[in-house]
């Protein structure tokens, strides 16, 4: 148990009253609190955005990455020292678009990490364009005119599942009861793990916002559904037009990257010595 | 003793392989040898060579002058006929459909005497070798001893058919070819070659960086650096190296960042195309301040370029490359040898100096076949630089001002400490800020690091003395031809020599302007169009060099290239 | 109808003998030759690799791009003259690793190309390393020296489907018949147009080869399958165990991106004259 | 009269709109300003101000002296109050708390004013305006007439709260404030300036783009360049250009090439870290030569550095960026007048030469608010280059080599030609090749447009005459602080000039090195840390300056930061 003052932001916050990234900090906290790995094992790893601000406002290990490629690092820190716990915070602009192809290919490899996506529908920093995640008709300030955006929404869980991520939830930062569970599990997964939370931004998303969120939720878990089907949970996944479904979609065992890598037994690269015996002798083999 | 033979063929005909067995057997055979490849963009057909020089001196560069052809194909028997010698011979398969060839090159039953006495048609690299020695009359015992000693990994039965499949050819030819070869081994014994070693500058370098310690790779693959990363993956087993063929460059650098900081040695390889996909990763290492090395073996460019040719094309690319201003250091080994010890060195000086380290090579580097003495890995030694204390009490920040502007380094799960980094400017503590002080102290950090840095590179190397007249000015893979052609009119009499750089960046830049004082004419011979190595010591120095050597066609630079423009400068 | 002699390639073939490229390039002149469409107006569009190679030995307008951007380039493309018809030729290390992102936002924004991957489950030009749609396993050069490609491989097929193709489709290189007729599918669909098409390579891929595909490979379409359904459809591409489908997985008529786009009424902004006095009058509502 | 105004508080208060307002006002009064914005990463709170100079001569830079204060938080009231010249007056919401301030500093009733008279807190802007207004005694009819045409667009009902919301704060100020502000402006009539189009740097190149027949852009937002992007997509369906939001700036200039390749002017707009996305992208349009417009607004570095400030950190990146050799063009605008025109002739230059160019402008450039003289766009040239003939009889070959190394371009769908491309090296035809004279040919076709590109850019200008004793070197954005700082140093009596360029590469020599043999010393004035033009002048000339002037803290370059590092260095 890690209390509350011990995860006490470093940084006050930035982020504008309101936002819905604050139900997600609340919701970190009390996850890793309650997990049981002691703090200093847990990484943060963001990329650009508002919710990629999240590392400064909770104290543990961090590195605040590039706008699309947390992903990607953090797959090298896991696999540098698996006793890590790696979390992933990232925005929708962020991982869908400019890291779309990180995160399908981590998700095939099933990489041990729990990613979350603060998914607004909006690209909150750059104030408001509309992101991969916004729906189609978004109206903003990069979208043609006319047409506003002019495309089909990202589905990140149809995404993920397809890709093969071995857990996939939507938990809504109104719902911290709810996401603090779903966070939970996800840590505790061994394999891919991604979380799509619902964030209302509440400067720029004047669609997708609390109220909207509020009245067009609804649980799976409530509702009678198979999480060990994939194909059932993609369609799950699809099934959002009116009503938008959270809770877990699919959850699986399966081999994760790190078994299938020259790791060291303890999983610690990191303080791993290569027998310089063992180079002579690669040396010597190529000697005529 | 300097004879150059030159093996062509097509694609998948195993050229490849002849060329490595009679390297092997001449340096079992106590010779110095030097093989360049030369292939194609594709995986079967076309005209591909590999040209192995051997001597029984040291020698560091192909030369233009071939004294035998060995040729699998009709495009090998005229490819490369313009730089037979006079009195050269051309060996072919007899199956192969030419014009008449004067009767003193030789129309061989290759895969006949494979197929028919070894029973393989593959054989008939085995063939092709023991029409070589005949040709030349190299004592075929030597070669049987080589022989033996090569196959003998693949069992007793193997070195019986190949070395009965080039006696066969051996003997054949004796009683049928009618030419003669300028030159005769027949009296050759044992040449004076210790150097048992044959290594490539790619494989070098990942021996290097295994050496070192090397705990994480993660790469794309990309000609002609992905035999380095093939080289490591492995020995990953064996040597426990986490290792990741990732989607693309960017995650390949983005991952060696991850295991990097997360306290893993991690090294990345590449060519220009994929280094232009890593060039914000490379900011958000210098950013972080995570050590990273990245090998980058350079192609002609721009763009797809020319895949499996060289050039020295990227050097400015890589000194500036990434928004905004930070250090780095550039490496660029000029053969095999050095480049074992550059590796190690990189490791060192990215972890002292918490900053990226880049490995220039090019495919000629890569992929040419030196001899070397022996490496004792034992001497490697390894300096991961300044660890966070383990008990300190005060909290942990990762970016601390300090003098030498290096802040002590801690890895995630490191006891009592957060480690916190960002591509944000940020405080010592790694938390994200705007302040203007801050900043500003944060770049003043990062510019007290360079002459840090100076202080470790290794300063450039003078070959041939001194004060002389002229004074060749080379970087990286170019030194080979243009340490021959020094060589060549030192001994005629022309006073000249050579100001040869590995370690380019930061610029040491002491001996650099004594020698540009001492001599009449600098002239800098560069493997690229723009002569960037100049530019950068003009960059650094306002040292300006009076002639310049360029080839960019992205074959490799020979003596007689250097010599002949040198000439055309009136110096020869 | 364009002829054989008019598509004559402008250089010789470099391909390995019985590459499985030479059937994707017979079929390719068939359907090009037979649609109806001026032979000026084609564009080819490639990536690089094997198969990228493809524009070199056909006579059509084309550019040969990078690894992994021809889907970016080709759209450019398309959207600066809705005349060409714009087809795409990349590999699968290219398009399902490299260049996943665009191949998923392409398809997302239904972008009227053709998309033809010559699926070999390998990197064919730099020397067989495992591809990312090589199967689990696959041994290779670059993969774990124990594990072979330690993860699954892409579903070229449902990846596409997930991210909304509205055409998408399976052929294989042995089949000309088969292929000719989904090229010409995939030309005439108004919208992403996907054809995955089975390509053994001779040279690395033993496991992939002729053999296995004559045996493993059936017709959905001889079979029964619903090509409206995308959600069945997804389920088809992901039901290739031991038996690999081939046909049309699925179509459908959608707006395309062209349609939100600000151009010209008859889709050429390559002629198109920006009216000077409409920007002197934005400048001179600046004006205070 | 020059007067400085800084209007602080936090993001999403409405103090852009006051500042706007108020240079509005004044520009509609007939005065000079100049706006500069500085704001924090983040969209509500923190401390941002805009500050407004306003000048009855022409400006160009902003200056450090602050006259008057509007403080809507109280970290606004003490952020700037160093600054703050004696005498000068902080206007300051009523609603905030803060220690005892000088009687001399006003709390005014804005929020509430706004609430009472306007019936909408929103129009607390109006209220600051008003405020302002009345302590500089500033007539209010002048003002009443600006506010009136500002907000007509908005209609009668708007102006008319807006006026009476300014109005009731303009009244009550003179009535309650006892504090004297050191300007008077209650005689002043209508300024001398007629220059009402009111620009910023990023608008200026969309401005110049339009007018350019820009008919395809795609873009990735990224902080200082996305206005520019919006600029052109809000104006898109007026003009029919294609516009696209791609999903990130690898496919945003890869797409921009596909258009370019098809016959539409295109041009990607970014800033640093995305170029960094770019560089392979950039290497395809030089290899396919393929005309292309890249706009980087830079920010300070590396990586995420400081997403909103200000810094010229890119110049060397952008010179060399991308593997291999290949010409380009870069141009680098002093201020929005300038950069209209830098924005068509890039489009120009890029179809005649076949080039990317690249338009470099930073944070401060593209924020800050001048005003300038109404622009004629009708006068835009359109110089679409070398179009291949319609009616050739030859196959039509993209890549024909030429003497002035251009080819004569088409477009796919052309009648009766095929157009090929490829990133590889090519034959003439477009189609691939590994020939090594073609290669040649090809990378010397490339070098030939250097000297025809140096003849067509444009060369540096000089300001305050030639023959000075001191030379200030600027490129770029830095122009306006530098200008500023030299008109005081000679009316003081110093003997100094500036050097400037905007066309910075291939770099014109001719009036560079006159210039240099003319100054007893030459002054680098750059905002990064390591004088990278400095660096580039020497690297292709030979020339070194004797001294550096650097800004590295991200805020914009001002004539006093300049004077006191002369001053420094003996020079005041
Ligand atoms: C390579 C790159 N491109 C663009 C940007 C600019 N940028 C910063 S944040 C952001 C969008 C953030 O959107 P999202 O990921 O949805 O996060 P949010 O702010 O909505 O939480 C962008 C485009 C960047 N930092 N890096
Ligand atoms: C950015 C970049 N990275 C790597 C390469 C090297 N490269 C050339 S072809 C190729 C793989 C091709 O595989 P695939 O796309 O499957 O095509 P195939 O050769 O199998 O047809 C690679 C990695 C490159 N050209 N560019
Ligand atoms: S802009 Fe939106 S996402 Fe960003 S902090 Fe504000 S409310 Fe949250
Ligand atoms: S390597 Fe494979 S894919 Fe490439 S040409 Fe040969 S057979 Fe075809
Ligand atoms: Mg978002
Ligand atoms: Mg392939």
């Amino acid at each position: 148990m890690i209390t509350k003052e011990q995860l006490e932001g470093p940084q006050k916050i930035t982020w504008c009253t309101g936002c819905g990234n604050f139900g997600i900090l609340a919701s970190l906290k009390n996850a890793v609190g309650e997990l049981g790995v002691p703090q200093n094992q847990f990484v943060i790893v963001s990329g650009i955005g508002c919710g990629s601000k999240i590392p400064h406002y909770i104290n543990l290990n961090a590195i605040h990455t590039l706008h699309g490629r947390a992903i990607a690092v953090a797959q090298g820190i896991h696999l540098a020292n698996l006793d890590l716990q790696v979390l992933v915070h990232v925005g929708d602009g962020d991982t869908l678009g400019e890291g779309l192809g990180h995160l399908m290919h981590a998700a095939r490899r099933n990489v041990n990490l729990s990613v979350f996506i603060h998914n607004n529908g909006v690209m909150g920093l750059t104030k408001g364009q509309f992101s991969p995640s916004a729906p189609r008709g978004y109206v903003s300030s990069t979208s043609p005119p006319e047409a506003g955006a002019p495309m089909n929404p990202v589905n990140v869980v149809a995404y993920a599942l397809t890709a093969g991520a071995t857990f996939v939830a939507r938990g809504f930062s109104g719902d911290q009861k709810g996401l603090v569970a779903l966070m939970r599990k996800a840590m505790k997964h061994k394999g891919f793990a991604l979380v799509d939370i619902l964030q209302p931004c509440q400067t720029w998303n004047r669609q997708l916002n609390w109220k909207f969120y509020n009245e067009h939720t609804y649980s799976l878990q409530e509702n009678g559904h198979d999480i060990n089907s994939r194909i059932a949970a993609i369609e799950k996944a699809f099934s959002n037009g009116d009503k938008i479904p959270t809770g877990v979609f699919y959850e699986e065992k399966a081999p994760t990257l790190a078994e299938s890598l020259a790791l060291p037994p303890d999983g610690r690269l990191r303080d791993h010595q290569t027998d310089i015996k063992a180079v002579q002798a690669i040396i010597d083999e190529l000697i005529l | 003793m300097d004879i150059t033979f030159n093996i062509g063929g097509e694609a998948g005909q195993g050229i490849d392989t002849i060329g490595d067995l009679l390297t092997q057997v001449f340096v079992q055979s106590g010779f110095y040898t030097f093989t360049i490849k030369d292939f194609m963009s594709r995986i079967r057909g076309g005209y591909n060579f590999s040209q192995i020089r051997v001597s029984d001196s040291p020698i560091h560069a192909p030369i233009d002058d071939i004294d035998l052809i060995v040729a699998l194909s009709h495009d090998a028997i005229v490819g490369k006929r313009n730089q037979l010698v006079d009195g050269g011979v051309i060996i072919f398969d007899d199956t192969i459909k030419t014009e008449e060839l004067d009767a003193c090159h030789y129309p061989a039953p290759l895969q006949k005497t494979a197929t028919e006495v070894g029973g393989n048609i593959r054989m008939m690299n085995a063939a092709a070798l023991g029409a070589v020695l005949a040709v030349t009359r190299f004592p075929f015992n030597l070669a049987e001893t080589a022989l033996s000693e090569i196959f003998l990994r693949k069992g007793r039965k193997v070195v019986d058919a190949n070395v009965e499949v080039a006696k066969a050819l051996y003997n054949l030819t004796k009683e049928n070819w009618i030419g003669t070869c300028a030159h005769d081994m027949s009296t050759v014994k044992m040449g004076p070659c210790k150097d048992r070693l044959i290594l490539t500058g790619n494989r070098a370098i990942a021996l290097g960086a295994m050496a070192a310690n090397l705990k994480w790779i993660s790469s794309y693959p990309m000609s002609p650096s992905t035999a380095c990363f093939q080289d490591i993956v492995s020995n990953a087993q064996r040597l426990k190296i986490g290792s990741l063929q990732t989607e693309d460059e960017i995650a390949s650098l983005a991952t060696a960042i991850g295991a990097s900081f997360a306290g893993a040695r991690s090294m990345v390889t590449t060519s220009g195309g994929g280094f232009s996909l890593m060039v914000e990763g490379l900011g958000l290492a210098a950013m972080t301040e995570t050590p990273i090395v990245i090998y980058n073996a350079q192609r002609p460019g721009p763009s797809t370029g020319l895949p499996t040719r060289t050039e020295q094309g990227d050097l400015l690319f890589m000194l500036t490359a990434s928004q905004g201003e930070f250090p780095r250091i550039m490496l660029a080994p000029k053969d095999p040898i050095e480049a074992f010890d550059v590796a190690t060195r990189a490791f060192n000086l990215a972890d002292k100096f918490q900053v990226p380290v880049m490995i220039l090579g090019d495919q000629y580097f890569s992929d040419s076949v030196k001899n070397v003495p022996r490496i004792d890995a034992g001497k490697v030694e390894i300096d991961r630089g300044k660890r966070a204390s383990t008990m300190a009490s005060e909290p942990y920040e990762r970016f601390k001002l300090t003098e030498d502007g290096v802040s002590p380094i801690a890895f995630p799960g490191d006891q009592g400490k957060f480690v916190v980094a960002s591509g944000n400017v940020h405080l010592e503590n790694g938390h994200i800020t705007e302040d203007p002080d801050i900043r500003n102290s944060m770049v003043e950090k990062f510019m007290r690091k360079i002459p840090q840095i100076l202080k470790t590179l290794n300063p450039p190397q003078v070959f041939g003395g001194r004060g002389a007249e002229t004074t060749l000015l080379t970087w990286g893979s170019t030194w080979g031809a243009a340490y021959e052609a020094v060589k060549v009119l030192a001994d005629k009499g022309v006073s000249i020599n050579l100001l040869h750089f590995c370690d380019l960046f930061p610029l040491k830049t002491h001996i650099l302007t004594e020698v540009f004082s001492e001599a009449k004419g600098v002239v800098a011979v560069e493997q690229n169009a723009t002569s960037q190595f100049a530019k950068l010591v003009l960059m650094e120095t306002g040292l300006t060099v009076d002639k310049r050597v360029n080839k960019y066609d992205g074959r490799p630079m020979t003596p007689r290239f250097i010599m002949d423009r040198l000439k055309e400068g009136g110096i020869s």
